[in-house]
Order: structure tokens, then C-alpha cells, then sequence
């Protein structure tokens, strides 16, 4: 009992209701989430179906092989952040910081791939705003797919930088104990929101990568 | 026409009268449910007012059958509303067939508009009475909105692409033109005046200006000054299709896709050369992105329109001839 | 709300399923299917989505509070999209304005 | 736990003092009183804004101002009054204080996040303000693209950032509200038990939860696309202006629904309490405030009927807009059918409901209007529309915030306001209002367009007018903040109940302890429900 009421904050009339407000509370910022990336995806959507020639010549700039690793990569990391989240539950410390540990290294890893392709689309003058000096096949509606691209991408990788901060302060945190088997809603809330950060990705990947590259006509 | 203070605008074409039609009904549902609203708030607000602290209420928690009243009664008032609009709606949004046509530049912070004759006219219009005009408008820089209050006529002109609206003028006179969509610093200073004259007024008015070149003459010059017709051949097989009987017609691309020969696609075929290939032909030609004004597009718009009205000859592609099969114009929407 | 302690070995199973669902629809992806294309690799992905939200996200021991968060969320992007549509697709249906 | 005695009258303002127990408090009350503070700033500002605007319009030629500083006169009234006053307006003060008052529990479900949310919304607010010092901002508080991106010369970035960053202070709000009703609400207080105001509470985080991120992430896009050059709605590479619109007015439809959804919260709650009756058709009430919300979001594109949408997008959207008034129209006969049989007192607050009700009538009667496809042709865009929307936000959730204000005055700083000037304000508020406003229905229809700094002789007469009106109704306004502060020191000690109200919120005392409540109240009545104040004073 004195272990709750250490973690209990007074609005609250016991830990059961603080943990399901604060989960709910996640939901809810997670289907504002959806709209704030919807925003984009409506863009997305509507020059898609406009210019669908002009975004299958583009989708064939980025590399398949790169995006279908990074999807793995970051798969793979919300696969150790459910760990996390597990080993939480039962009280393995030690386990839970390891988790926490290669969470962070994989979504490292997945900024890392991401910058690559960046830096490659760069180079080749594909980056709308920086470099671009693309002039074959409709090089106006190409922009507006890269404009999309690097929007979207952009706003995704400042979601896992993001996510990766606060990865590395609950890691912190739980290295110094700060959780047990009946307080852990801080890494379940973190989870939730790596798990979207991953959600987002499923989309980009099919949408960029995939479903354009046959239709330049 | 102006009279320093109006209590309602003028009409100046059938639109106008059918739209204050509309309006009536409005302002009489309007003035009906506020008047009873007003009327029971005071009512009640005067005998049931609190007297002496003694607080005698009737509980009254809800009563279905009036709930549904006042739900259903107004939406069928509302649906009639809908119904109504919409018609009107309609009748602004399609311009008669044999309506004239005008073309219409916005820029920051001036109104352009091209007769067919080749007058033009800055910030002011002048048309004749008792024909339908159709106001093909875009816009050099930012959204406008091209606003005759007398016709009731409002539609925004937009960069990078073509929007009509028409107007059938009923009285002659002066009326206001306005720019309605806010588009900068003088957005209050884009103004200008719509002439509707006498028809003989306006023939003669016409013949007077300095134009004397029609728009589609222009609009061959600059095809010729363009070189376009190097490529754009209408005595053989050319590199590019032939434009003769093209405007009006389903154009087969590259793609598979078979798209309608429009002003749109006139314009981004001139600009955006890439963007849609027809059928048989290489995607060589250059872009004329930054070449070519507003202005000069319509002209040539108009060009390859008045080259639509002609027979087509033989045609040099399978999609092209499949293309020029339909070419009389305006049979294909 | 009584708490549901999914454990490694179950991650692991929806862990290996996303996995192969990427090589599939990576794989499809460089075949040219025609409009099927755009049906497989969204199919897939909704699946993939499905999987993390259910499973890894919990939303299949959730409460009903929850998952009605998740569908109002979903539900409120597909009107962004429907309504926009509505209006970018049906442009130029019929020689009216607003081309 | 802290036992507070009734004697020492332990309450939320003196239970702590100094500049550092209020920046950093947690106390959703306190909170709520900074939300107050600032918005009262921003109210003042942006009506300084009106000010000129409407003494420029005096006269036909723009000879006051510039047209440049005409532009940023009315894109800096619109945005500050918009996202600075009218969005945060009742949600963030009297929501704040009220909703955990209302629903017997201690504080919102995140406090420490209530409070970012109010530093959030202060940086949004010091961007604009930066903004605007710097020289302003001329795009009209719609940010239109390409004008936003390539056109104005002025701090567009800026301003967008301060919206952008003041909107999630907005959907932080809307969350812990959400989260707070649904999950900590006493004991017995079931969903149908709730007063009216937590129900258009809820329907209002709905909206500012769903909605905010999309203008958040539009105007993102207008700012990476100015700053950057990148095309994203640029029509020279293909971009699609109207875009920009549509995912403007998803959120902007909308939040005109969060600005006046509280307000009609409080109205069923002021009405309630001065007829001691149960609000007529109570779920009725409620259901409508939910329904609002949610089929508020499928009428944006009646905004758009001229800017080259569809014809069909049209047609759907004039549609969809007539459903938004039958629940709009329920609340209006309920809360008129209250009155019917009631016992009415005409105290403040009721003066300012019955300007609410006939006020918001007009108003949503000229929405149907301009949701009407031909009508809205020949209006939009002109002053029908401008006289529209004020009749809705200064006429409905303003005279609903003024009548608030009023009615928890007391609750919040235990000291009743002078009731004479009170009532006098309410009077010329209303009769300035209409006297600004009105004039602008018909002069909209003669076609005067709106934004325009210079205009044609023909509509001085009503120009005129409407200056006039301003200029009561800034008188108006001026005297309830000069009695309101002046009650703070000098007005009577206010009861725990002044009005006999039966919410959970007049059952603790004036003003409320830190904790709100000494006992969890435990609630076995109906919202409204007089009579049990009488077995009380029995028990």
C-alpha cells in the first residue's frame, strides 16, 4: 500500500484509475496523432490520384531495398518495445532496461537508413527546396511527390527522434527503479506511443516505396 | 444607377430576380421562427416572472411528440432551402450554349479582360444587353474573386487553372465590379465598372476600339512567332499531333487514360508538356513555362479553338484518329 | 480494468507475421500487377496495422473505451479523406465551374 | 490530507501566496484564473484592432491607415480574436474551473499537463505577439495559399508558429477534459445526471481533439512551404490551392462549434437555475451538443462553393450543412419551453442568456442561409458573412462567456459584482451589438465585399451605423472589466450559493478549497433537480 501511495497522485482515488486515465489519456493524443500525420495523408491522397504517372517516375528514385530493411528495422523495434513492456510487468529490471536499450539502438539505426536515403536523394537533386534539378518526365508533379516524401518523412523522423528521447529518460528511469510489476503506466504510455511511431511507418512504406512504382505509363 | 443609399442591390438579370426569389423565402422562414422565438421568450419572460421570492414551477421534463416537432418541421423548411439553392445553384453554374465569351486575368491588383474581337479592357467590362455572357477567368498570381453584385455573380479566379461563370445582363448600365476574395494590399483598390449597353452601342462600341485584331488571329501569330507550328503541322504528318479538330475532343495519352481536349488541357499542355503525351508521340516538346503570359495562353487557346471549327484532315495515329473521329466540338461532355 | 500480461512468446509470433508480411508485400511490390498493386500493398499494411494495434498495442484486451478511441480516430481521418475526395475526384464531371 | 477548517475559510487563493505559487500551481481553479488573465489581455488587444478598423471604415476612402496596415489591422483582429480569445475563451477559464467542480472530484486527470498546456498556449500567444511587433502579418486570419506562401511580405512563418503552438495547448485541454469526464466523476454521477455545461464540454474536447491537429499540421505545411520554396500547394508545379482550403476549414468549420458549444453549455445551465426548472428536454440538450460536434465536421465545403470545388462536393456539403441546424434548433425551443411555466428572475446572467438565445437565433438562422448553394454565391465573401459569424461568436459565445462570467463570479473570487451595472452592461452590450452587426446583414447583400479598406459611397451609410454600434458596445464591454475588478476588493462577500443552484459546484464553499471538496460528494439526484435544496435545508 505504501508503494502505491508514493506513485498516487491526489486527484485520483486509487491506482487503478490513475493507470486507466493516464492510458486512456495516451489514446486519446495517439487519434490526435492520426490526424495531425491525416493531414498529409489527405495531400498525399489527392495528388496521388492526380498526377499518378508523374509519382510512379518518382517512386522508382527512392531504393525498395532500403525502405523494406528500414520497415524491418523499426518492426523490429516495436517488437523490443513489447518486450519492454512484458518484462515491466513481471519486474525484470534487467530485462526491461536491455529492451529499452535495443529499442533505442534499432530506432537509431532506422534515423540512420532514413538519412542515408536522404542524403542519396540529395545528391541526385531530388531534394525539393535544397537541390533539385530533376527535369525529366514531368519535373513539376515529381517535386510535388518528393515536396510529400520529405514532408511526411520528415515529420515521421521528428516523431522517432522524439520517441527516442523519451525512450532514453524512461530507460534511465527504470535502471534506477523507478518501476515494478504494480507501477510501470509510464513504459506501457511510451510503448503506446512507439508502437504509432511504427503504425505511421507501415503506411509511408507501401504509399512511397510500393504501390506507384508501375504506373509511369 | 448608384443612388447614394440602397436598401437592396440591384437586379440586372434573370438570375438576379430568381436569386431575391430565393431570398424572400429565406428572410420570411427567418423572420417567422426569430419572431416566434422573440415573441414566447418575452412572453414567458413576462408571466412567469418571479414575483415576491415565491418560486412556484410547473416540472415539465420533455415531451416527445413536440421534440420531434421542432426537429422535423424546421429540417423540411430547410430541405425545401436545399432544394431551392440548389436550383438557383445550378442555373449560375452552367452557362447557356450559345452564351459569348469573355476571357478574364486577375492580378495583384487589376482586372484584365479580352474580347473575342481582340478588345481589351482594364477593370472594366462592357457587354451587351440581353446576352448570356460566359467569363472564362484565371490568375496570374493569387486567388480572386471575380464579383458583379447586381448579376449575383461571384466566382473565384485562381492561379493555374480555368474557372467560368456567366451572367445574362437585363438592364443596361453601370454596375460594380469587385474583387471578393481578399488578394493583398489594394485588394479594396482591384474594382472596376461592368457596362451593359444596347446591342448596337455595343457593336459600335466595338468597331471603335483599337483592338481590330480578333483573339484567335493573335493567338496564330504567336503560334507562328512560337514556332509551334514546326512541329504542330496541319498540312502533314507532323512531330506532334495535329492540332486541327482537337479542342472539344477525347484525346487518347500514353498512358492508357483519354482525357477531354479543354482549356486546362490546352494550357498545361503548353506549359507542362509532359504531363500528358498523346498516344504515338514522343514527349519531346520543350516546356513554355515562363514564355508564354496568361494572356498569350488564352490567345492561343483561342487559336487552337478556332482551329476545332475547321474539318479535320487524315489522321497521322491510331489515337489520334480516334481523336479526331469525334472532333466536332462539344459532343463529347 | 484487469490488467493483461501478453508474454515474449506471443510478441514474438505477431513479430515474425509483420516480418513476413514486409517481405511479401516488398516482394509483390516489385512485380507489376497492375491496379492489383496499390489493393495488395494497402491490404497488407492495414493487416500489419491491425496487428500492432491489437496486439502489441493491447487494443484486444482493451477496454471498449479505448478501442472506440482508436476507431473515432480512424473514422475521423477516412471523413478528412471521403469528403475531400468528394469534391477532388468529381471535378469536371460535367462541363460546370470548378474545373 | 489537508483538514481544512470552515472557521479559517481555507480556500484556493489564500491557501498559498506569491508569484511562484501561481506559475507554478497544479490547482486546475488557479489555472483556470491565468487562462483568464490572458485571454482578457487578448480580447483587449484584439479590440483594440476592431477599434481602428471600424473608424477606418468611417468613411468611404481608406484615409486613416494604410491599406497594408488596414491588412494586418483585421488579419491581427482575427487571429488573436480567433485562436487567442474565442477558442480558449470558456473551455480554458470557466472549463477549467468548472468541469472538476461540476463532477465532485479533486482536480482535471493530469494536472502538471493543464499547466503546460497554459505555458504552451502563452508561447503561442508571445509568437503571434513577437509577430506581431515586428510588423505584422497581411494574410487575413484564413491564410490562404499562394498568398500565404509566395505573395505577403510579412512574418506569416511567425504567426503560423504561434497558431501551430497555441492549438496544442488547445488539444492538450480538449484531452484532459475528455480523460477527466469520463473517468473521475464522483460517486453516483452518472452520464444523464451531468449538467448541460459538462455535456457541451465534452462535445467541445471532441472537436479539439480531432479537429486542431489538422489545422496544426496545414499550417505547418504553409510555413515549411514559405520558408523553403518547396510547392506544396503551389499551382505552378501542380499544387492545389483548394487543398489548402479543405484542410483549413476541416479544423476552422469546426472550431466555430468549440467556440460555441461552451457558450450553449452555459446558457442551458443560467437558464436552468433563474427559472428553477429542469431544462426542458434535457437529453434532447444533450444529445445535440454531441451531435453538433460530430456533424459539425462534415459541412466544411460550404465555405468553398465558389472556390472552383465541385458541383458535387457542393451539393454534399449545402446538405450536410442543413442537419447542423436541427440540432441547433432543438437546443433553442428547449431552452425557450424551460421558460414556459419556470419562475423567472432577470439577474445578470439571464439577462445575458436571453441576449444568447435571440442573438444565436438570428445567427444560425443566417447560417442556414449561406449553407443555401445560390444564396451563399452572391454573399460569401461579403459583409452578410462577416455579420453572420459575429452574431455567432460576439453574440453567442461572448454574451454566453459575459453570462458565465457573471454567474460564477462569485465561485470563483467569493465576492458578488455590483448588480445594477451589471444589468446596465448586459443592456448596452446588447444593444450596441445589434446595432454594430445588423447593418452589415443588409449591407452584405447590396454586395459589399468584406476586407476591403476603401469602399464605394453607397455603403457609408451603413458603415456608419456600424461604427456608431462599436463604439456602445466597446463601452460595453469597458464597464464590466472595470466592475469586475473593482468587486475583487469593494463588492459584497458573495454565499456559498447566491443563486440556489443545485450543481455540485455550489455545494462547496465560495471560493473553493484547494482540494474543491472536504467529502467527495456523492450525487443521487438529476442535474437541475431544485427541490432536493430544500430536503437539504430540512436535513
Amino acid at each position: 500500500m505504501a508503494n502505491h501511495s508514493l506513485a498516487l497522485r491526489h486527484q485520483f482515488d486509487d491506482v487503478e484509475q490513475q493507470k486507466d486515465a493516464s492510458t486512456f489519456g495516451m489514446w486519446i493524443f495517439l487519434a490526435t496523432e492520426v490526424l495531425f500525420f491525416g493531414g498529409m495523408f489527405c495531400c498525399y491522397t489527392v495528388y496521388r490520384s492526380a498526377y499518378p504517372a508523374a509519382f510512379g517516375h518518382a517512386s522508382n528514385h527512392l531504393d525498395l531495398i532500403l525502405g523494406a530493411v528500414s520497415t524491418a528495422v523499426l518492426i523490429f523495434s516495436s517488437f523490443t518495445m513489447a518486450c519492454a513492456v512484458n518484462s515491466a510487468s513481471t519486474g525484470a529490471r534487467n530485462a526491461l532496461v536491455a529492451f529499452l536499450g535495443i529499442t533505442i539502438l534499432f530506432a537509431a539505426a532506422f534515423l540512420v537508413i532514413e538519412m542515408s536515403e536522404w542524403r542519396m536523394l540529395y545528391k541526385e537533386g531530388l531534394m525539393p527546396g535544397f537541390n533539385f534539378t530533376y527535369k525529366e518526365f514531368d519535373p513539376g508533379h515529381v517535386q510535388l511527390f518528393f515536396c510529400m516524401y520529405f514532408a511526411m518523412t520528415g515529420l515521421h523522423a521528428s516523431h522517432v527522434t522524439i520517441g527516442i528521447g523519451i525512450l532514453a529518460i524512461m530507460a534511465f528511469r527504470a535502471w534506477r527503479g523507478a518501476f515494478g510489476p504494480d507501477y510501470f503506466t509510464p513504459i506501457e504510455i511510451s510503448g503506446l506511443y512507439w508502437h504509432f511511431v511504427d503504425l505511421v511507418w507501415i503506411f509511408l512504406f507501401p504509399l512511397y516505396y510500393l504501390i506507384a512504382r508501375h504506373l509511369q505509363g | 444607377m448608384n443612388p447614394q443609399f440602397q436598401l437592396f442591390p440591384d437586379q440586372a438579370s434573370a438570375t438576379a430576380v430568381h436569386l431575391d426569389h430565393l431570398t424572400i423565402y429565406l428572410l420570411s422562414i427567418a423572420a417567422f421562427f426569430s419572431t416566434l422565438i422573440f415573441a414566447l421568450i418575452f412572453f414567458f419572460a413576462v408571466k412567469y416572472r418571479r414575483r415576491s421570492g415565491h418560486e412556484r414551477v410547473s416540472e415539465i421534463g420533455h415531451a416527445l411528440p413536440l421534440e420531434i416537432a421542432w426537429s422535423v418541421i424546421p429540417f423540411v423548411l430547410m430541405m425545401i432551402m436545399f432544394t431551392w439553392g440548389a436550383s438557383v445553384f445550378f442555373e449560375m453554374s452552367r452557362p447557356p450554349d450559345d452564351a459569348m465569351n469573355i476571357y478574364v486575368v486577375g492580378k495583384q491588383w487589376m482586372w484584365k479582360t479580352q474580347h473575342l474581337e481582340g478588345q481589351r479592357e482594364i477593370n472594366e467590362l462592357h457587354v451587351p444587353l440581353g446576352r448570356p455572357v460566359r467569363l472564362t477567368m484565371t490568375s496570374e498570381d493569387v486567388i480572386h474573386s471575380f464579383y458583379m453584385p447586381a448579376f449575383r455573380v461571384k466566382f473565384d479566379v485562381l492561379p493555374g487553372k480555368y474557372t467560368t461563370a456567366w451572367f445574362n445582363p437585363t438592364r443596361p448600365g453601370k454596375y460594380h465590379l469587385f474583387c471578393a476574395e481578399y488578394c493583398g494590399t489594394l485588394h479594396s483598390g482591384m474594382i472596376g465598372w461592368i457596362h451593359v449597353m444596347e446591342p448596337a452601342e455595343y457593336e459600335r462600341w466595338l468597331a471603335g476600339g483599337a483592338g481590330g485584331e480578333s483573339l484567335a488571329s493573335s493567338g496564330q501569330k504567336l503560334f507562328e512567332y512560337l514556332a509551334c507550328a514546326n512541329c504542330h503541322r496541319t498540312d502533314k504528318p507532323g512531330r506532334c499531333p495535329n492540332l486541327t479538330g482537337l479542342f472539344g475532343s477525347k484525346v487518347q495519352l500514353t498512358t492508357g487514360e483519354t482525357v477531354t481536349a479543354d482549356e486546362a488541357y490546352v494550357r498545361e499542355s503548353i506549359l507542362n508538356p509532359g504531363a500528358k503525351v498523346v498516344a504515338g508521340y514522343q514527349n519531346i516538346m520543350p516546356t513554355f513555362q515562363g514564355q508564354v503570359t496568361e494572356e498569350d495562353l488564352l490567345q492561343l487557346i483561342e487559336y487552337v479553338k478556332s482551329l476545332a471549327k475547321q474539318p479535320a484532315p487524315p489522321p497521322p495515329a491510331p489515337g489520334a484518329a480516334r481523336a479526331a473521329r469525334r472532333a466536332e466540338p462539344k459532343q463529347n461532355r | 480494468m484487469a490488467e493483461h500480461i501478453v508474454t515474449k512468446k506471443q510478441y514474438s509470433y505477431v513479430f515474425g507475421a509483420l516480418l513476413l508480411l514486409t517481405f511479401v508485400t516488398t516482394s509483390v511490390g516489385m512485380m507489376d500487377l497492375g491496379r492489383l498493386n496499390v489493393i495488395v500493398a494497402l491490404v497488407i499494411a492495414v493487416i500489419k496495422a491491425l496487428l500492432v494495434v491489437l496486439f502489441f498495442m493491447h487494443i484486444y484486451w482493451s477496454t471498449k473505451l479505448n478501442k472506440l478511441v482508436v476507431v473515432a480516430g480512424v473514422a475521423w481521418l477516412a471523413l478528412l479523406l471521403w469528403l475531400t475526395l468528394t469534391d477532388v475526384l468529381s471535378r469536371g464531371w460535367l462541363p460546370f465551374p470548378g474545373k | 490530507m489537508i483538514t481544512a477548517t470552515v472557521e479559517t475559510r481555507d480556500n484556493y487563493l489564500n491557501h498559498e501566496y506569491g508569484v511562484k505559487s501561481w506559475l507554478l500551481t497544479k490547482d486546475h481553479k488557479r489555472i483556470g484564473l491565468l487562462y483568464l488573465a490572458a485571454i482578457t489581455f487578448f480580447f483587449f488587444l484584439g479590440g483594440i484592432f476592431a477599434t481602428v478598423i471600424r473608424l477606418e471604415l468611417l468613411t468611404p476612402p481608406g484615409d486613416l491607415v494604410s491599406a497594408q496596415t488596414y491588412n494586418k489591422l483585421f488579419t491581427l483582429h482575427g487571429v488573436i480574436m480567433v485562436f487567442l480569445f474565442l477558442i480558449p475563451s470558456i473551455p480554458a477559464t470557466l472549463g477549467n474551473f468548472l468541469v472538476p467542480l461540476m463532477i465532485g472530484c479533486k482536480d482535471l486527470a493530469f494536472p502538471k499537463i493543464n499547466l503546460l498546456s497554459w505555458y504552451i498556449f502563452m508561447a503561442g500567444g508571445a509568437c503571434v505577439l513577437y509577430a506581431m511587433l515586428q510588423g505584422g502579418v497581411d494574410t487575413g486570419w484564413t491564410f490562404y495559399v499562394p498568398f500565404s506562401t509566395s505573395y505577403a511580405n510579412t512574418y506569416v512563418i511567425l504567426t503560423g508558429v504561434g497558431i501551430f503552438i497555441s492549438g496544442f495547448a488547445s488539444i492538450l485541454t480538449g484531452l484532459n477534459f475528455i480523460v477527466t469526464i469520463h473517468r473521475m466523476r464522483a460517486p453516483g454521477l452518472t452520464w444523464f445526471r451531468l449538467p448541460l455545461f459538462i455535456w457541451s464540454m465534452y462535445a467541445t474536447s471532441l472537436i479539439q481533439v480531432l479537429g486542431t491537429p489538422v489545422i496544426a499540421v496545414t499550417i505547418l505545411l504553409v510555413a515549411v512551404e514559405r520558408g523553403f520554396h518547396l510547392g506544396i500547394f503551389d499551382p505552378a508545379l501542380g499544387g492545389d490551392p483548394v487543398l489548402f482550403q479543405h484542410l483549413f476549414w476541416f479544423y476552422s468549420h469546426p472550431a466555430v462549434y468549440i467556440m460555441v458549444l461552451p457558450g450553449m453549455g452555459i446558457i442551458s445551465e443560467i437558464v436552468s437555475v433563474f427559472t428553477r426548472k429542469k431544462v426542458f428536454g434535457y437529453r434532447f440538450v444533450a444529445f445535440s451538443s454531441v451531435a453538433i460536434a460530430v456533424l459539425g465536421f462534415l459541412v466544411w465545403g460550404h465555405h468553398m462553393f465558389v472556390a472552383s470545388q465541385s458541383v458535387y462536393a457542393s451539393l454534399v456539403f449545402s446538405f450536410l450543412s442543413f442537419f447542423v441546424a436541427v440540432p441547433s434548433a432543438i437546443k433553442v425551443f428547449n431552452w425557450t419551453a424551460t421558460l414556459y411555466k419556470g419562475s423567472i428572475s432577470y439577474d445578470t446572467p439571464m439577462l445575458y442568456a436571453f441576449g444568447f438565445i435571440g442573438l444565436f437565433t438570428i445567427g444560425g438562422l443566417t447560417g442556414t442561409f449561406l449553407a443555401t448553394l445560390g444564396f451563399d454565391v452572391h454573399v460569401t465573401d461579403t459583409y452578410f458573412v462577416v455579420a453572420h459569424f459575429h452574431y455567432i461568436m460576439v453574440g453567442g459565445t461572448l454574451m454566453a462567456y459575459l453570462g458565465g462570467m457573471h454567474y460564477w463570479w462569485p465561485k470563483m473570487t467569493g465576492r458578488m459584482y455590483p448588480e445594477g451595472w451589471a444589468k446596465l452592461s448586459a443592456l448596452v452590450v446588447f444593444l450596441g451589438f445589434n446595432l454594430t452587426f445588423f447593418p452589415q446583414f443588409i449591407m452584405g447583400y447590396l454586395g459589399m465585399p468584406r476586407r476591403y479598406h476603401a469602399y464605394p459611397e453607397e455603403f457609408q451609410v451603413y458603415h456608419v451605423l456600424s461604427t456608431a454600434g462599436a463604439s456602445v458596445l466597446a463601452v460595453g464591454y469597458l464597464i464590466p472589466a472595470i466592475y469586475f475588478v473593482w468587486s475583487l476588493r469593494f463588492g459584497k462577500i458573495a454565499p456559498d450559493n447566491p443563486w440556489n443552484a443545485s450543481g455540485l459546484e455550489w455545494q462547496t464553499t465560495s471560493p473553493p478549497p484547494p482540494e474543491n471538496f472536504e467529502i467527495t460528494p456523492v450525487v443521487t439526484y438529476e442535474a437541475y433537480d431544485y427541490s432536493i435544496l430544500e430536503e437539504m435545508k430540512v436535513g
